[in-house]
């Protein structure tokens, strides 16, 4: 775990305060290359035609979903395990973003699917199991916010998390097994034919792209929450002292 | 600010902070339509017939579960004894915690429903339908909701039997409801008719769910 | 406050709880400028005879009355009740917690920050109540006693979880309070220090009079 | 300039925007909300545990 190596909150605040603002500026070139790129290098395909610009963002988006979820479990073993104060932390400001970037995931995959399969939305195994996955964000982020002690809310919710890891494969079996049985004509395959090298570059960098930028927001969420927790200490201190 | 209005001002904050579950509600509606198609099956054109009926179930679901802690919060901290004695009279505080408790847990449902529709492949008119019959049904649920939470402030599991109460309550505004939205699709049945009885329906538990609650309410402490 | 209270009292009050008498044929008088303080052991009926007045519990028999008073009012409209519970949200700040309930009770007399200062909160106003120890909860649910204005004061064991010098700022409060004219029924279990107080013993004979 | 289906790749490329400008500004305002507490709560003088610990540590 990286984090270990500076284990002091006010470390943390002073070390990302000075890599932030180089990442964002890094993030941002990288989006300026990849959206050019994009825009206007990246062919149509010939099948899906001008449609398949969504995909250089949709499949960045999917790959966040778990990248997210992955961020999350690590940190939740971090709470776990170690009883790292930062975990806590990593976690609790990962579910939001992870829920917004599985949003996108879903909504731009119905975008592209409406002018693809003629409608917005259908119960294709992988759809699902990422429908499943925006619960389950959500369903962390509920959990958070209803424990008002930061302490007992980390537990809680690493655990949920460590729950959901071993519940993923079970659950994209099962739901690969629902619908293969019903319906498997309509099954939409992505990874299905091979990607040129002039669609998978730009690819690459916007994928590349949006991970960086889930690494500001992930950090200066970060930054958010170790301040919040510092107040509401201070606030605790001050109604001790107040007698 | 008269009470009424501080009254309303603080129940939604109430509801917005930490802890006052506001989303909850929506969130749970999301995941009874989720499971639907795991039970029957993802067949689009099923699901599409089905929709109205799994969107207003799930709707009255989530109404009925978010009521059971509308009067009991207040009665644990003794809040409530000091809104008995109070100038405000017990009816119209019922009316405003009822309509502060739909707008930040039955409005959320109603504009997560168009959402929810396209998962049930439902047509564009159904979906506005189903939404506006939901829009003006989910008040009759949540007034007809609180006189069972105002009939189960004081028992500790009020939650499931609320759910008890009121679910036999609630039938005539499924009825119409769910009748309304798929008659809005089905063409010989007109829409106007169902949706009028609907908004009727609403109109009385409005008059129904204030009285009835106020009374449980004062004889809760005896 | 169209006319200041006189007296308060009840006569031949009679009340069963749960299949049990609690108070049998009481009748007490309460004058304001003085405190009525009830006093019993566990169980005698102090409780109850503080939410009969409030109007929670309703009588089986007797009835009660007050002289003075503005007759468009019922009689728990004219009364402050502070029981054992706080009635605090902790979701919500200190300041909004009284805001909220100086709002709701119509007639406002002290602001709430006067208020707060008065309990020795007004540092506080911001902080959430969730933050607050048992002793400046219980200070903040009496500040609701100050910033709406009603002649009776019904207290239940109102020095409970204070220290010395809460309990001390708390007497002095409901002094006055009585020399403006109040009217006091304070159920202790505690000697209250009062300057001008009449008492009430509910004796276990009440009890065993069912 | 994309063909026949421009609205549903400017539709997709619109909320992507959306959703990670509302994330962000969300982010940005919460913090300056947490940091204008944190001042003042200090300049009310209230100390943190932590840092009377750490300096104690030094000493």
């Amino acid at each position: 775990m990286r984090l270990i190596d500076y284990a002091n909150p006010t470390r943390f605040l002073g070390l990302t305060a000075t890599v932030l603002p180089w990442l964002a500026v890094v993030t941002a070139l990288t989006f300026a290359v990849g959206l050019y790129l994009v825009v206007f290098v990246a062919p149509a395909d010939y099948q899906q035609g001008e449609t398949v610009k969504i995909m250089y963002i949709h499949v960045p988006f999917a790959w966040l979903s778990m990248f997210c979820y992955v961020t999350m479990a690590g940190s939740a073993f971090g709470t776990l395990v170690w009883r790292h104060p930062l975990a806590d932390v990593s976690a609790k400001c990962a579910a939001p973003i992870g829920a917004a970037f599985t949003f996108l995931a879903l909504a731009t995959g119905s975008l592209w699917g409406k002018p693809m399969w003629g409608t917005w939305w259908v119960w294709d195994a992988r759809l699902t199991s990422v429908l499943v996955l925006f619960i389950m964000y959500l369903g962390l982020i509920a959990l958070q916010e209803t424990i008002e002690d930061p302490a007992r809310a980390a537990k809680a919710s690493a655990i949920l998390t460590l729950v959901g890891v071993v519940n993923i494969p079970i659950i994209k079996f099962s739901v690969d097994w629902w619908n293969t049985l019903h319906q498997p004509s309509s099954v939409f395959r992505m990874g299905g034919s091979t990607i040129a090298a002039s669609m998978l570059v730009p690819l690459l960098i916007m994928a590349t792209a949006f991970t960086l930028l889930f690494l500001v927001l992930h950090l200066m969420a970060m930054r958010n929450e170790i301040l919040r927790r510092r107040i509401r200490a201070m606030r605790m201190i001050e109604a001790a002292g107040a007698e | 600010m008269s009470a009424l209005s501080a009254l309303f001002v603080r129940e939604m904050k109430l509801a917005t902070r930490v802890g006052g579950g506001a989303l909850m509600g929506a969130l749970f509606f999301l995941i009874v339509v989720t499971v639907v198609p795991f039970g029957v099956g993802p067949d689009l054109n099923l699901l599409a017939r089905i929709g109205p009926a799994i969107l207003w179930i799930g709707a009255l679901l989530a109404t009925l579960l978010s009521l059971d802690r509308l009067f009991q919060a207040d009665r644990d901290d003794g809040g409530l004894d000091l809104v008995l004695m109070g100038e405000a009279p017990l009816e119209l505080v019922v009316l405003i915690k009822c309509l502060a408790h739909w707008t930040a847990t039955g409005l959320p449902l109603v504009i997560a429903s168009p959402m929810l529709a396209v998962f049930m492949n439902m047509e564009p008119v159904a979906i506005g339908a189903t939404t506006l019959t939901l829009l003006v049904g989910t008040p009759a649920l949540t007034f007809v909701g609180a006189i069972g939470a105002a009939l189960t402030v004081s028992l500790r599991r009020g939650g499931l039997l609320l759910a008890i109460l009121v679910l036999p309550l609630t039938v005539p505004v499924m009825i119409f409801g769910v009748s309304a939205a798929t008659a809005a699709v089905q063409e010989p049945v007109p829409f106007a008719t169902p949706f009028s009885i609907l908004a009727a329906l609403g109109l009385f538990s409005m008059v129904l769910g204030p009285i009835a609650g106020a009374a449980a309410l004062r004889h809760a402490g005896d | 406050m169209s006319t200041s209270v006189k007296r308060l009292f009840g006569r031949s009050l009679t009340l069963d709880r749960g299949g049990r008498r609690v108070l049998s044929d009481l009748s007490f008088e309460a004058a304001a400028g003085s405190a009525l303080v009830v006093t019993g052991a566990n169980g005698a009926g102090k409780s109850t005879l503080l939410r009969l007045i409030a109007g929670l519990l309703r009588p089986v028999a007797g009835d009660l009355g007050l002289d003075g008073g503005d007759p468009e009012l019922t009689i728990p409209q004219q009364c402050h009740y502070f029981g054992h519970m706080d009635a605090l949200k902790p979701q919500l700040s200190v300041e909004e917690n009284l805001g909220f309930w100086r709002a709701f009770t119509g007639s406002a007399d002290a602001t709430v920050f006067e208020a707060l200062a008065r309990v020795g909160l007004a540092r506080l106003a911001s902080l959430p109540a969730a933050y607050l120890s048992a002793g400046q909860r219980r200070r903040l649910a009496f500040a609701r006693l100050l910033v709406t204005k009603r002649p009776i004061w019904l207290l239940d064991e109102p020095t409970s979880a204070l220290d010395a010098a809460s309990e001390a700022r708390l007497l002095e409060v409901v002094g006055d309070h009585l020399d403006g004219g109040g009217l006091v029924v304070a159920a202790t279990h505690l000697a209250l220090p009062f300057a001008r107080m009449d008492s009430l013993r509910l004796g276990p004979s009440v009890v065993e009079a069912a | 300039m994309f063909g026949t289906h421009a609205g549903f790749i400017l539709a997709a490329y619109g909320i992507a925007i959306l959703v990670v400008v509302v994330l962000f500004v969300w982010i940005v305002v919460d913090g300056r909300s947490q940091r204008r507490q944190l001042a003042e709560l200090e300049a009310r003088g209230v100390r943190r545990r932590s840092a009377a610990t750490s300096e104690g540590d030094r000493a």
